[in-house]
């Protein structure tokens, strides 16, 4: 199993945690996305994820780049699903594992920000009585700003 | 020179289709790209400043210098997670 | 299956995670403790987990009592698995699940430090060589200044 | 009166049993109970500062009273996770 990936196919979070080689590790923190039920006070029916896929998964890999030159010891794997998601369905599931665990809970939520500030995917939520594309962060990732966001929320 | 125009989420839904070809002058730019655009769907330019783009699946600069055969892509702000 | 248990068999990461009811959730962070190979400089061979049963399983339900207390719309699942394990086996499986991520992780990263504060269970070290307990904390839940030590590590 | 002590870990090894009966006069606490655990067995002595105890799986103070037929815990420092 990729360490990246961008699939149409249901996460499966115990595989993706898997897929990390453990040895030497004592501590893994995995994150999963789920589709909510409301959003900004609609009620949400389901959402329709949409990805720029080749750039989609360079963003994947340079977040895990990224985390390799701030914690040299973590092991991350980053799966987003895109398509059509039910509540409740897992949007994207990251695994970090590391020795020790500060360090696994820091890459864990560094990757969660790094997705929402430069990952090309879109979701567009179907609400009781219309639809609307979600827009969130400017997608840059030569934004050091940024960067810098997601660690200070990561590692405080 | 002929590029394809890639476009994403609510810009797909401005100019009605996900990709498209332009043809463009020899020394064009991303932005010569871009304002093509907003030029055949005007509702574009309210994206104006919070656009990002790629080129060939690469994220780029708007100054870039674009070739034959380029895909260029229009990306709204993300919401992925 | 209980939001907390103290048991034999082996931990099943995406069992605990299933748990938790998921309705109104847009986040779990699943916290898994692995077995590590080396500890302080020794080569470990296996771990033995002991626990005084009815007071670490009181032990985790406080911890998830304040966690509600502290996050009210958290909800928090803790598994700690006891005997001997092996090399990569999970000792621990936190899951937490909440609205939004900020809680979701902060509630996960404060159950094990907890865990470590003041849960009667003890590990016996196998290395090369040899074979040690280990002692970390005095448990002591009354103790204010060891549970806002852990607030802080959580929410920071 | 009589109580059953349990120990844990390091405590178990140096006793050499996880369990066992001590008979108490009225008015002893838990305080009481340990001194006559250090009194058979010096080397818990070491833990006199770092230990924690339990009356009835519930954790309590070293000046508890004791009541017959309870159960006394003591916890060396804890190490799960």
């Amino acid at each position: 199993m990729n360490l990246t990936a961008i699939t149409t196919a249901p996460l499966n979070q115990q595989a993706v945690a898997a897929s990390l080689d453990t040895a030497g590790i004592g501590a893994v923190s995995v994150f999963l996305g789920l589709v909510r039920d409301r959003n900004q006070g609609r009620r949400v029916l389901h959402l329709e994820y949409e990805a720029y896929e080749p750039l989609a998964l360079r963003g994947l890999d340079l977040i895990v780049a990224e985390a390799r030159e701030q914690w040299p010891a973590v092991r991350l794997a980053i799966h987003h699903r895109i398509g059509r998601m039910a509540i409740g369905d897992a949007s994207v599931v990251i695994a970090a594992a590391s020795p020790h665990r500060a360090d696994a809970f820091a890459a864990s939520r560094y990757a969660i920000e790094r997705i929402k500030q430069i990952v090309p995917i879109w979701k567009r939520e179907y609400f009781e009585g219309g639809d609307v594309w979600i827009e969130g962060a400017t997608a840059d990732p030569d934004n050091a700003g940024a960067r810098e966001q997601a660690l200070r929320i990561a590692c405080a | 020179m002929r590029v394809t125009v890639r476009l994403f989420a609510r810009l797909r839904d401005i100019a009605g289709a996900g990709e498209l070809q332009r043809d463009l002058p020899a020394g064009a730019s991303v932005h010569t790209v871009w304002r093509s655009m907003v030029s055949d769907f005007p509702e574009l330019s309210a994206y104006e400043s919070s656009i990002s783009c790629a080129v060939n699946a690469d994220y780029s600069r708007f100054t870039a210098a674009v070739a034959d055969g380029d895909e260029i892509a229009f990306l709204p702000p993300v919401s992925g997670g």
